[in-house]
């Protein structure tokens, strides 16, 4: 990235110390994904409404802007505007770090995510277990926001999220260390690029495919997985206390986490930024909106389903399918 | 002393103030929290010691997994003390009515460790640190684990398996009972 | 082929692993698999025996253990003897398979008997390629438990428990010497393997009367496994077992052993004079011994136990005198008519279901391939022209007039007659005369082609096998099987002579008595009987044997009871009243000084054991302060402890 | 990173200290094993820093981070399955009162 080269040498002859200088390109960096994410969040927040209000056949937000276009942006003045409540009995420390333990992780991910060849905040040579080890931290997240509330439907979202988490996140990494194992590598820009050697990897591996899709929804806590939310029963789960500028936190959160999928899904099976005429970073963003807005379909179109039925199909299907998944795909790299 | 040398400082003292919050701490959700401070503390040890694999899977296992089964953990076993302890309770959970064991011996024999081995770390003669470091820690880890060290590799999968295998049926002999 | 050899003993071990584990899962329990296993084996070895003929020999070993600079060694050997004896039991043992199929038809444990008949003849073929004493013991063991599992094949009945045991325990007898024998032979040749220690030998660094020693004891395992003179009295009992079994193992193969060791281990009897003497007059004794006998029993299967006893101790008789091929040919020539009559006499078993030759009689009609098969194996058996048995008995009376042991001659030409005698009295009583049982005559039938094949395959081979040592074909197994240099048997007209008129003599006599009854056999008897009553009790061994050990054992206890409770007790008595008094004397001091002292140390041990108890608190945490405190110590030391 | 070895080795020292004073009196059961665990890390920080120090184009003592990274999740695994269920049985995981291998 030259222009954060040329950022850093001019500060440097601007007789900025060394290691401020150092600093500087990481912080514009960091700042560039966090505005890109709350743009597309706020944009999600709307879409989403959208999308529910056309599949219900109704229209969604009107008044705000032209098809409510800036009701997001009314609803964010709404909520830092909003009276900071910490309501009482809460254990405090827990109950203000959540938002931020769910949020932080959420952010970082983005930094290995290649919007294009050369568009990438950092390229890590393990940036498949980066992203693992990030997401477990939900887990965490959720659990302080749950306990913390000292509420006893907050608690019990939060322990039905965890269980959801972590009976689907082993599926979802399985599945996508068949994509590595074909890959050779880690890195996810070397990923993209061993696509665009050979073929989208959508193409052997639908099965893995699947199971990373499916485990995605869980991990996502989406329709048919919203368990940890299920208004009827839980009336909001872990963030029933959160009100304000903490629950939009959250909320951006689960958005944040969207983007993520979607961004990870097209890098891992849809072959990334690569695509013909278009520059890579549109390609990227048409198959990530493609990704969001599947995952918005699927919510307005099936049901929520039970929590037994829910570990039986993390246990007993999705992991032996990603472990099949696996094993196949093992023996294809040996042969091949 | 560089910038590194500075991170590496700040990173050891969170963990080990997390670490000291992890054993003190009254409300032992709270310290189930520190101890995922810490083990995020000792990820970020290792990512400057250069283990940048390790560190992933630090945080992948003991932050995703293994903090969070202590948690649950707690949640099913002592539903009491996820409150904390009650305000008759005496102040300090670690203080509380102790016989022997909870005298000074263990904290002399705690601290006389450390010492000794601070003051034998000191005196030794230590390499010192080498200039570059391979980058392709993962390749250098699975040709080991898949070569040299295949054997204990598969032994360490056994082991989780019985592991596995083990704690299911402790759950489960206890359901069939009640 | 013959360095296949190795895959002989293998394929009935694996049929063995596999009906024993697997039997139930094919038709048959497996029967099948053990006759193709030893079928197999058999085909392998005919063709191993033509490669050694043709003059291939094979001698293959790997190290299997070290201790110091010692190393044992396992492997096998093919040469002529060991070629010959893997087809005599490859062969005998087929037959014995095919021959099961009927005999043992809808037997209770008729999976378990052809799952212990695939590993006799396993361990049996292993006993025979070993090429060294070592692995030949472990075999010789292996052999000797299965005799016991198959003698006590049907171990409901009492008696056939005791033989089995009885069996098992006596050949025990011999194996111990046996095994001393080969330590013996180990501690002066520093080595096991059969070649070694005959270098060992001609080298001269073993010799004198630990080669005698060390050969005598060898020689006792084969008079155990052999039933010789005087550990013969487990063999007639083992008769118990199935009469297919009998025929495999106490005819022509488990008794063979005894005889295949003396001659493996030829080369420390060789060189001394008294070993060979030894064996020589324990196979003599053992040959008038067991076929006198044989002249009265009224069990067809004890008569031919006898007859094996008997016959084993003209083998042994041959290797003693230096007959090496003719005790070999013997072995070989034995081993098929022996079998033809065992099996024969089982067909005629089952057809009538008796043993008693009193309850027979008339059954040549009834049972013709029995009856011609049989007539030609107590031909053979006799010793007439121009049968097996002719050719290997004569050699056996050359070697033993031609070596000089006239007494050992004339014995053997005596147990010759016997022999004669006793077999025709056999088949008469058998096949001839009146039928004396209606009911069990009226039953008889002939047995099933899967019995009657064996037995006409036998017979041929009884038939042709003996001019292999004959002039006919210029004496060629002595130029194939021998002992340092092939012996050609000068012919003799003497011996000649005396081997034709001995089964003249007991054909004839058998004839007078009980085929025609121109002689009365009750005058005989009367006239004899203080003779007929000794060997009708077999000369009182089984009541020796219980009077020494049984009773001796039970004498010497009472004895040693007696001096214990009269004269140890007394002593005993006399200290402890002289202690009494002391302890009187003492005991003033005692009971204030000593206990004084021990009721201190007592209640100082259970205060100290209160105290000390507290450490074992069950609690997890002090054991684990404990260790640390230990380790702060170490390190400590460690640290500034130098 | 320019610090000596020696400083690294004494955090994880220090570290060990902190995890087996807590093994050692704190009472409720899974107190005491989340301060196992910070004995496990502290070596696990020894192990990795050799590999550093020592052995850099070897890695080998990351290899022996990840047989104590396997051993240490399977011991929290069945450690809590074991903790579970004395808290089912007795009602409560104080090791005070767990000492049925008393005398």
């Amino acid at each position: 990235m030259d222009m954060f080269t040329a950022m850093h040498n001019g500060l440097v002859q601007m007789g900025v110390p060394l290691w401020l200088a150092n600093l500087v390109p990481p912080l514009v960096k960091s700042l560039i994904l966090l505005l890109f994410i709350l743009l597309n969040c706020m944009f999600l927040i709307w879409m989403e409404r959208k999308v529910a209000g056309h599949m219900q056949r109704r229209m969604g937000p009107m008044r705000t802007g032209p098809h409510g276009i800036i009701q997001s942006l009314a609803d964010v003045i709404k909520l830092i505007s909003k009276e900071d409540i910490i309501p009482s009995g809460v254990d405090r420390w827990v109950f203000v770090l959540a938002p931020i333990v769910a949020f932080a992780p959420a952010f970082a991910v983005f930094m290995v995510i290649p919007f294009g060849p050369t568009l990438i905040a950092q390229d890590l040579n393990i940036a498949l277990i980066f992203i693992a080890a990030l997401t477990s931290f939900v887990v965490i997240s959720f659990l302080m926001a749950g306990w913390s509330s000292n509420n006893k439907w907050s608690l019990l979202g939060a322990m039905r999220s965890t269980a959801q988490l972590i009976s689907y996140e082993v599926p979802l990494v399985i599945s996508v260390v068949a994509v590595a194992l074909l890959a050779g590598s880690l890195s996810l820009q070397e990923i993209v690029e061993a696509q665009r050697q050979s073929f989208w990897y959508i193409l052997v591996q639908p099965l893995g495919f699947l199971v990373f899709l499916t485990a995605s929804l869980a991990e996502l806590n989406r329709s048919p997985f919203d368990l940890s939310e299920a208004e009827q029963e839980l009336v909001a789960g872990y963030n029933t206390e959160y009100s304000g500028m903490r629950w939009a936190l959250l909320y951006l959160t689960e958005y944040a986490n969207l983007i993520t999928f979607a961004a990870i899904a097209s890098t891992l099976f849809f072959g990334g930024w690569s695509g013909p005429v278009l520059p890579p970073v549109v390609w990227f963003l048409i198959k990530v909106y493609f990704f969001i807005f599947l995952v918005m379909w699927i919510r307005w179109t099936l049901p929520r389903i039970r929590v037994d039925q829910l570990m039986e199909l993390g246990w007993k299907g999705l992991l032996p399918l990603s472990l099949v998944n696996l094993a196949f795909t093992g023996v294809y790299v040996l042969i091949r | 002393m560089t910038v590194t040398d500075w991170v590496f400082l700040a990173v050891a003292a969170v963990t080990l103030f997390s670490a000291y919050r992890v054993v003190v701490s009254r409300k032992i959700m709270h310290a189930a929290l520190w101890l995922g401070l810490t083990f995020f503390g000792v990820a970020g040890i290792f990512l400057l010691l250069g283990a940048d694999f390790l560190a992933a899977a630090q945080v992948l296992v003991y932050v995703g997994a293994v903090t969070t089964i202590i948690i649950f953990g707690i949640m099913l076993s002592t539903p009491e003390e996820l409150r904390g302890p009650s305000p008759e309770a005496g102040s300090d959970a670690a203080s509380s009515a102790a016989p022997t064991r909870r005298s000074f011996l263990p904290l002399v024999t705690a601290i006389g460790f450390a010492a000794v081995m601070v003051a034998l770390v000191n005196r030794g003669e230590w390499p010192s640190p080498p200039g570059s470091v391979s980058t392709d820690t993962p390749r250098l880890l699975g040709e080991a684990l898949f070569t040299r060290f295949v054997i204990p590799f598969e032994v360490a999968s056994v082991v989780l398996l019985v592991a596995l295998v083990g704690a299911i049926a402790l759950a489960l002999k206890e359901e069939s009972g009640q | 082929m013959a360095e296949l050899a190795w895959l002989v003993p293998v394929l009935p071990l694996a049929s063995f692993l596999f009906i024993s584990l697997a039997g139930q899962t094919v038709k048959g329990d497996g029967d099948r698999i053990g006759i193709a296993a030893v079928g197999a084996s058999l085909l392998l070895s005919l063709a191993i025996l033509f490669d050694v003929i043709g003059g291939a020999r094979v001698a293959a070993d790997m190290v299997w253990a070290f201790f110091g600079s010692i190393q044992l060694r396992m492997g096998y050997q093919v040469d002529p003897i060991t070629a010959t004896m893997l087809v005599v039991v490859t062969l005998i043992s087929f037959l014995v398979h095919i021959y099961s199929l009927g005999y043992m038809h809808g037997d209770v444990r008729y999976k378990r008997y052809y799952a212990i008949l695939s590993l006799f003849t396993a361990s049996m073929l292993g006993l025979v390629l070993a090429d060294n004493f070592l692995m030949l013991f472990i075999f010789w063991e292996l052999i000797g438990l299965c005799s016991f599992l198959l003698i006590g094949h049907w171990y409901e009945k009492q008696d056939v428990g005791y033989a089995a045991m009885k069996a098992f325990l006596t050949t025990r007898v011999g194996d111990v010497g046996m095994f001393i024998g080969i330590m013996l032979i180990f501690f002066h040749a520093r080595t096991f393997q059969f070649d070694g220690v005959a270098q060992a030998v001609a080298a001269g660094d073993f010799a004198g009367a630990a080669l005698a020693v060390a050969a005598v004891l060898i020689f006792a395992g084969a008079v155990g496994k052999s039933a010789q003179f005087p550990l013969h009295v487990w063999l007639p009992d083992a008769m118990a077992g199935p009469t297919s079994v009998s025929a495999l193992i106490h005819a022509a193969t488990l008794v063979a052993a005894g005889v295949y060791l003396v001659a493996r281990a030829y080369g420390i009897f060789a060189p001394s004079p008294t070993a060979l003497m030894t064996v020589a007059w324990v196979g003599g004794i053992t040959a008038i011994f067991a076929a006198s006998i044989a002249l009265v029993m009224e069990d067809i299967k004890k008569v031919l136990a006898y007859s094996t006893v008997s016959q084993l101790g003209f083998m042994m008789v041959a290797l003693g005198v230096g007959g090496y091929t003719a005790g070999i040919f013997h072995l070989v020539t034995h081993a098929i008519f022996k079998a033809l009559l065992f099996l024969a006499s089982g067909s005629v078993i089952h057809g009538v279901d008796t043993q008693n030759m009193h309850e027979m009689g008339g059954l040549y009609k009834k049972m013709p391939v029995t009856f011609w098969t049989w007539a030609i194996g107590s031909g053979a058996l006799a010793g007439i022209y121009p049968l097996a048995g002719f050719w290997s008995k004569d050699e056996i009376l050359l070697a033993a007039h031609e070596g000089g042991y006239t007494a050992l001659f004339w014995i053997l030409v005596i147990a010759a007659v016997f022999t004669a005698f006793y077999i025709t009295r056999a088949t008469i009583l058998t096949f001839f005369g009146q039928p004396r049982d209606k009911k069990r005559f009226d039953r008889a039938h002939e047995s099933p082609a899967t019995m009657t094949v064996p037995l006409i395959i036998l017979a041929a081979l009884a038939v042709v096998l003996g001019f292999a040592n004959s002039p006919h074909t210029g004496w060629w197994f002595s130029h194939f099987v021998y002992f340092d240099h092939p012996h050609e048997a000068a012919a003799s007209p003497f011996v000649l002579f005396w081997a034709t008129a001995s089964w003249v003599v007991g054909v004839g006599a058998a004839i007078l008595i009980y085929g025609l009854g121109v002689i009365s056999r009750r005058a005989v008897i009367d006239n004899l009987r203080p003779v007929w009553a000794l060997l009708k009790n077999k000369y009182y061994f089984d009541e020796l044997y219980h009077l020494v050990f049984v009773r001796g054992t039970v004498a010497i206890s009472r004895i040693v009871g007696w001096f214990d409770r009269v004269v140890i007790d007394g002593i005993v008595n006399l200290v402890g009243y002289g202690a009494a008094k002391l302890s009187r004397a003492t005991g003033e001091f005692d009971l204030d000084v000593i206990d004084g002292a021990v009721n201190g140390i007592a209640v100082l041990v259970r205060s100290g054991g209160a105290v000390l108890r507290r450490l074992q608190t069950g609690y997890v945490q002090s054991y684990v302060l404990a260790l640390f405190v230990t380790v702060v110590v170490g390190l400590l030391v460690f640290a500034f402890g130098g | 990173m320019t610090l000596s070895l020696s400083v690294v080795l004494a955090v994880s020292a220090l570290m060990f200290g902190l995890g087996v004073y807590g093994a050692l009196t704190q009472r409720n059961a899974i107190r005491v094993l989340m301060c196992i665990e910070l004995v496990l890390n502290s070596v696990n920080i020894n192990l990795v820093a050799f590999s550093r120090y020592v052995g850099p184009d070897q890695a080998l003592g990351q290899v022996f981070t990840v047989f104590v990274m396997t051993v240490a999740a399977a011991e929290a695994a069945v450690g809590l399955a074991i903790i579970l269920m004395v808290a089912r049985r007795k009602a409560h995981i104080d090791i005070d009162q767990i000492n049925l291998l008393k005398w």
